[in-house]
């Protein structure tokens, strides 16, 4: 069974489907493309996993136990941590502190937390900036600084909502670097992205979403081959 | 930018201007009353008739030639800051007698603070009755208790109107609750059943559903208590439903003052209420008060302000007969009081488990041709009394 | 039921919707500003008041009547309205702080202003404008001689709860059908989105704050033919109003009125039923009920579009 | 010396009634401390953790009820509501914290707003428990002088202070702050924000509740509509910490001062009468115009603002 299972889930909003019978699994120590058009459904996807949405049907799976329907912080607890589409700092605390404040997750004393957070924002990059009130952050650190307290309650597995967006090509590089760093930790990472070239590139299996559907699932060869993919970004496209 | 720092130190430099400054031969009373939050009305009549009684006793040479000179400090009904005002008088400014608040709550307050420093304490129109029930030796009131402010009108309705049944409806305060508790009393120890007794949230628009009540329950005699303008739209809206008792009865305060007829007009009509003083008491001075301070402020006072008035004159006289004029020697003329003011006679008494209570007849007044009038007892009479009046149908 | 009962019951909901259109109509401003702003103002019951007072001076000083009043006093107070938002409130809102609710000390502030210059002016004496139909009404038996019970209407309340719904009418076709209201509507909904669409958010808020002002200011003119006015008096009307604007959703002014008649009548009921002294823990728990079950207001419950949400 | 600060100024506020100050100073004092008090608790939950309560009055009347209702129903000293009041309060807190803590933002004030007011007319209307409107009098208090209840309150301020500045140093802090910041992001982080609200208000209504114990023990004389006031209790409290400062351990004790002595002095400029309410609205408004984060929250732009004052 693999580490991740999400099993049938469907979730409406007010009679509209946003999400219909979607299965799939992750497996452990892989890193999962998820891919399709602006409101496909991906975020939404992660929100049910991530358990801010309880799934109108279906259910999701963790290491064997049933997780949809715990709220985000149990989850969290049991190893699954995320970083949100638009950033979401903890405004007025330092880089470090709003590391710190996650690190407090596995631990309780306030040196151990630092220790984590130290470790987990130098791994990040972000050491030179521990001290800047995170609400002056530019956005490339800003993004980092997401991963990095995603990083530090010490998760089985990862969710990254477009961590890449907007970024210059240096940043998108070390985000890169950081990432396969984080496979080689072990961790099972799922992303969402809409750079095609970067998910391509670091994913091991895709799944693409169309209007709330799963519309194919593979390696990501066999994703940029896939007729109907290809026939729903060219949609987008055209329309857009 | 600059604003702020100027104002800063406005502020700064008028406090500390604030610190006292008085001259040798002054006699200064500083009186803490509410001139803010919602009993800053009472607060102002009051603070008027103190100044109207501080320019006659100057005009006539003042206090053994000392000066009477007033000031006033804004508790805004709040029992803290009345606190804080006697402490102030009785520590950094030595006053050897506190005169004033309002608020049974503030009263409470202040004279706590009057026992513990001894040092007098002149109530001057607070009715909770516990304030004069605690052994306290250094607190005295002038004004009647809550439990007697009923008196007059029972005894009214007992000779005239022989009801059997009443309605009691108070407002949500101490002095409500226990002038409704006083008037179930008095009713039941006279063989009136009463229907009904229920409270409301002052300052309420709407009365109507609980008036339905009582006219559905039909009672002989609807007995009132409210500190303000409830009264008004209690009987605007009784007149709207045309409940027929045959009597409307309040306890003081909101009945008594001169704004009751104002807002509810015709509604005030033949409406009785009990009260400690009207202008037409036939006491030295009582009508040369009434009609100082219509002439000046536009209305006659209800007692209130004869309270506070006469308060004065109770500390002159008391400041005048006294040894000397430390807070003992006070309290010992205070004591002694035996004099006749224009609220009527004061004399300090402890019977009834009050102590230091000065206990006057309560007076019954009755609208009638949108004027309060005397009715009751008979010996003060203004006019003679209404009863039975006309039911609202046969009124135009 | 006897017919004692059902008189007291029918007299009880007679009066509970008059109460309740004119609830609704201090709650509508607040409903507005809450809405469009997101603040909280406690400053609202003071607004009626001055409101209030400018109804009673036009009475006294130039035998205005207080309905007629409305016509001077709802343009004055959003005028006041206006200025505040203008010069107070909004450099208060622009500045980033670290609890945003620190606008309520600035409307605290404002109110204790208000409350006190009316002090000075005015003195705390109570006011009223004594109209001459002050206690006119209507009659079932008057009009029905063998009604087997009694009924009263009250002509200024019946007048005041007209002008109440009249007001309330004019101002959901001003947020419906103008382009102010549309854009005042949008910003309530989402504020990013208005502004994307090149709504001017902050003359909106100006707009919004002088109308809510001025919506209150014209409830004090209704008021007072009914009520007495003192400076003080505003607190108890702020509360009212925050249960309604919960009650009927935030922003609306359909919810407004539904809101405001509910309350009306479940306070009335609680007052005959459960006692006068019971009435205030009535309209809270109804209030914090609403928060908890109804988070988007009466008018949630009917997913209609388009009634002045 | 600054780690030192709030050891200089316990011992410095310990050593004040020696130096004889008048009754009345210590009566201002001591109303000063207990305001900070009442702010300190607030600022945990407000300040800190970011949940605006416009209800702590009901908090400030529980405790100053649980002394009032030992000393008038059981003849207990009053003095024991300080230690009841903790359970009592915390007990209140679950109930009122269940009601309101799932309303966000305004919401959540409003919630507690109607939950001070609800407490109060059950205050009045309860009437074989609280005595009603009568309210509750303490025919002899403890202590005519003023020493004893400055020592206990300032004792009360400085275990406040202390739990406060232990709560906010420790992994609770953070999470009070990360709740405030974004719940959201919060919550996917780990944190129970339900539970981490709920501490957070436990915990400053203890505060707020002892208090209200302190209250009835030195006015000697508590009433439903002094002790569960919204203006003069609950309001009151979000300007002590709004115009002290929001969020540091100061702030309340600043904004005490101004809420409480400033607003004495100003009451007390001669001649001012009744218009010092206006005075002091100006001031407020003015405070928060130029220092939307409080006196010790803005205490740069402050120095900036003076200093340029001083400059021109």
């Amino acid at each position: 069974m693999s580490m991740l299972e999400v099993k049938g889930v469907s979730r409406f909003f007010g009679g509209l489907a946003a999400l219909t019978d979607i299965s799939f699994g992750v497996e452990k120590g892989e890193i999962l493309g998820l891919i399709g058009p602006n409101g496909a459904g991906k975020t939404t996807m992660f929100n049910v996993v991530n358990g801010f949405y309880p799934p109108s049907r279906g259910e999701v799976y963790f290491n064997q136990k049933k997780i949809s329907g715990l709220k985000p912080h149990q989850i969290c607890k049991m190893g699954v941590a995320r970083t949100f589409q638009v950033v979401r700092p903890l405004q007025r605390m330092s880089v470090l502190d709003n590391v710190i404040a996650s690190a407090f997750l596995r631990v309780k004393s306030r040196a151990q937390a630092e220790e984590i957070a130290f470790e987990t924002i130098k791994f990040t990059g972000l050491y030179d900036d521990r001290d800047v009130i995170s609400k002056g952050l530019p956005l490339g650190k800003r993004k980092k600084l997401e991963i990095a307290r995603a990083l530090a309650t010490h998760p089985e597995m990862l969710l990254l909502d477009e961590s890449f967006a907007g970024l210059n090509p240096t940043e998108l590089d070390e985000s890169i670097g950081i990432i396969r760093r984080i496979k080689e930790r072990g961790i099972t990472i799922m992303i969402i992205e809409h750079h095609m070239k970067v998910i391509m590139a670091i994913s091991d299996r895709i799944v693409v979403l169309s209007y709330g559907q799963k519309l194919a699932e593979g390696t990501p060869h066999e994703i940029g081959n896939n007729p109907l993919v290809i026939e729903a970004y060219l949609g987008e496209a055209e329309s857009a | 930018m600059k604003r702020l720092a100027v104002i800063l130190l406005a502020v700064f430099v008028l406090s500390v201007c604030a610190s006292s400054f008085a001259a040798a031969a002054d006699f200064n009373l500083v009186i803490p009353l509410p001139l803010t939050g919602k009993q800053a009305k009472f607060g102002e009549m009051m603070k008027r008739s103190y100044e109207i009684a501080a320019e006659e006793i100057n005009a006539k040479g003042g206090i053994k030639k000392n000066k009477l000179v007033l000031s006033f400090e804004d508790s805004g009904a709040k029992p803290e800051t009345a606190r804080a005002i006697v402490e102030k008088l009785i520590d950094t400014k030595k006053q050897p007698i506190i005169v004033g608040e309002y608020t049974s709550a503030c009263a409470k307050a202040v004279a706590a603070v009057a026992e513990e420093r001894k040092t007098p304490y002149l109530v001057v129109a607070s009715a909770d009755d516990d304030i004069t029930q605690k052994n306290y030796k250094y607190v005295f009131r002038q004004n009647q208790v809550n439990a007697h402010y009923g008196d007059g009108v029972i005894d009214f309705i007992k000779n005239i109107v022989k009801p059997k049944t009443m309605a009691i409806l108070y407002e949500s305060s101490a002095f409500g609750t226990s002038g409704a508790e006083a008037m179930a009393k008095d009713a039941q120890n006279t063989g009136i059943k009463v229907l009904l007794k229920e409270k409301y949230e002052a300052g309420s628009v709407d009365f109507k559903p609980l008036l339905s009540k009582v006219k559905a329950a039909q009672p002989d005699v609807i007995y009132m208590v409210s500190y303000v303008m409830d009264a008004s739209l209690l009987m605007k809206q009784i007149k709207e439903l045309r409940i027929d008792a045959k009597l409307f009865a309040g306890g003081a305060a909101g009945f008594a003052i001169p704004e009751f007829i104002d807002n509810a007009k015709d509604a005030a009509e033949y409406v009785i209420t009990a009260t400690l003083w009207s202008p037409q008491l036939k006491y030295a001075g009582a009508k040369e008060y009434a009609e100082k301070y219509k002439k000046k402020y536009g209305d006659f006072p209800s007692y209130h302000g004869a309270s506070a008035y006469s308060a004065l004159y109770v500390t002159k006289d008391a400041l005048e007969r006294a040894k000397d004029w430390t807070p003992d020697g006070i309290r010992n003329a205070l004591k002694a009081t035996n004099t006749v003011t224009a609220f009527g006679p004061i004399k300090f008494e402890d019977k009834e488990g009050y102590q230091n209570q000065n206990f006057i007849d309560t007076l019954v007044l009755q609208v009638i041709k949108g004027e309060h009038e005397t009715i009751w007892p008979e010996k003060f009479a203004s006019k003679k009394y209404v009863y039975p009046m006309p039911s609202w149908r046969e009124r135009r | 039921m006897t017919s004692v009962q059902l008189e007291v019951l029918l007299q009880t909901l007679i009066s509970g919707l008059l109460l309740g259109g004119l609830y609704a109509l201090i709650g509508i401003g607040m409903t507005l500003i809450m809405g469009v702003m997101k603040i909280i103002n406690l400053a609202h019951g003071e607004l009626m008041m001055v409101g209030m007072y400018i109804a009673y001076v036009l009475f006294s000083s130039f035998h205005i009547d207080p309905y007629l009043s409305i016509f001077i006093a709802a343009p004055a107070l959003f005028l006041l309205g206006v200025l505040l938002q203008k010069f107070l409130i909004n450099p208060v809102l622009k500045v980033e702080a670290i609890i945003p609710e620190n606008q309520v000390i600035l409307t605290v502030g404002i109110g204790m202003v208000l409350a006190n210059i009316a002090t000075i002016i005015f003195s705390s004496d109570y006011k009223t404008t004594p109209v001459d139909y002050a206690t006119k009404a209507w009659y079932l038996s008057d009009y029905w001689k063998a009604s087997p019970i009694e009924l009263s209407l009250s002509m200024p309340w019946s007048v005041s709860f007209c002008v109440a719904l009249m007001i309330t009418a004019a101002l959901w076709f001003f947020l419906t059908k103008t382009d102010i209201g549309k854009s005042i509507r949008a910003t309530a909904q989402d504020k990013d989105a208005a502004m994307l669409m090149g709504v001017n958010v902050e003359r909106m808020r100006v707009v919004t704050f002088g109308l809510g002002s001025g919506l209150v200011g014209a409830a004090g003119c209704l008021f007072i033919p009914i009520y007495y006015l003192y400076p003080d008096l505003g607190g108890q009307f702020t509360l009212i109003a925050f249960v309604i604007t919960i009650l009927g959703g935030l922003g609306s002014t359909v919810g407004a009125i539904v809101g405001g008649l509910i309350l009306g009548v479940f306070e009335s009921l609680t007052s005959t039923y459960a006692g006068m002294g019971w009435a205030p823990v009535g309209r809270f728990m109804i209030f914090v009920a609403a928060l908890i079950f109804v988070p988007g207001g009466i008018m949630s419950l009917f997913k209609k579009k388009g009634l002045g949400k | 010396m600054k780690k030192y600060l709030p050891l200089i100024i316990a011992g410095l506020l310990a050593v004040l009634p020696l130096i004889g100050l008048s009754s009345y100073w210590m009566h201002i004092l001591i109303l000063v401390i207990m305001w900070s008090v009442i702010g300190m608790a607030w600022n945990l939950l407000g300040g800190y953790c970011g949940q605006v309560s416009f209800g702590h009055a009901a908090f400030f009347g529980v405790g100053a009820y649980t002394a009032g209702i030992l000393y008038n129903k059981l003849g207990v000293s009053a003095w024991w509501g300080l230690p009841l009041s903790i359970m009592v309060v915390t007990l209140f807190a679950l109930v009122i914290g269940y009601i309101c803590l799932r309303l966000k933002g305004p919401f959540f004030a409003l919630g507690t707003l109607a939950m001070g007011v609800i407490l109060r007319v059950m205050a009045e209307n309860l009437t074989t428990i609280t005595e009603g409107d009568l309210g509750i009098m303490i025919r002899e208090r403890t202590w005519i002088e003023k020493t004893w209840y400055f020592y206990i309150i300032l004792i009360l301020a400085a275990l406040a202070f202390f739990l406060v500045k232990k709560v906010i140093e420790s992994k609770l802090g953070y999470y009070f702050v990360a709740i405030r910041e974004d719940q959201d992001a919060a919550e996917s982080l780990g944190i129970n924000t339900t539970l981490y609200k709920t501490i957070a208000l436990s915990l400053s209504a203890i505060i707020t509740g002892l208090a209200g114990a302190f209250y009835t023990n030195y006015m000697g004389y508590i009433d439903p509509k002094i002790v569960f006031a919204l203006h003069d209790i609950s309001i009151v409290t979000i300007m002590v910490v709004m115009v002290g400062g929001v969020a540091t351990f100061w702030g309340p004790f600043v904004g005490a001062v101004i809420m409480v002595f400033l607003a004495e002095l100003i009451r007390t400029i001669p001649k001012l009468g009744a218009a010092h309410h206006t005075f002091f609205g100006i001031l407020l408004i003015v405070i928060i115009i130029f220092l939307p984060n409080g006196i010790v929250g803005d205490l740069p732009k402050l120095k900036k603002l003076l200093r340029m004052g001083k400059a021109a």
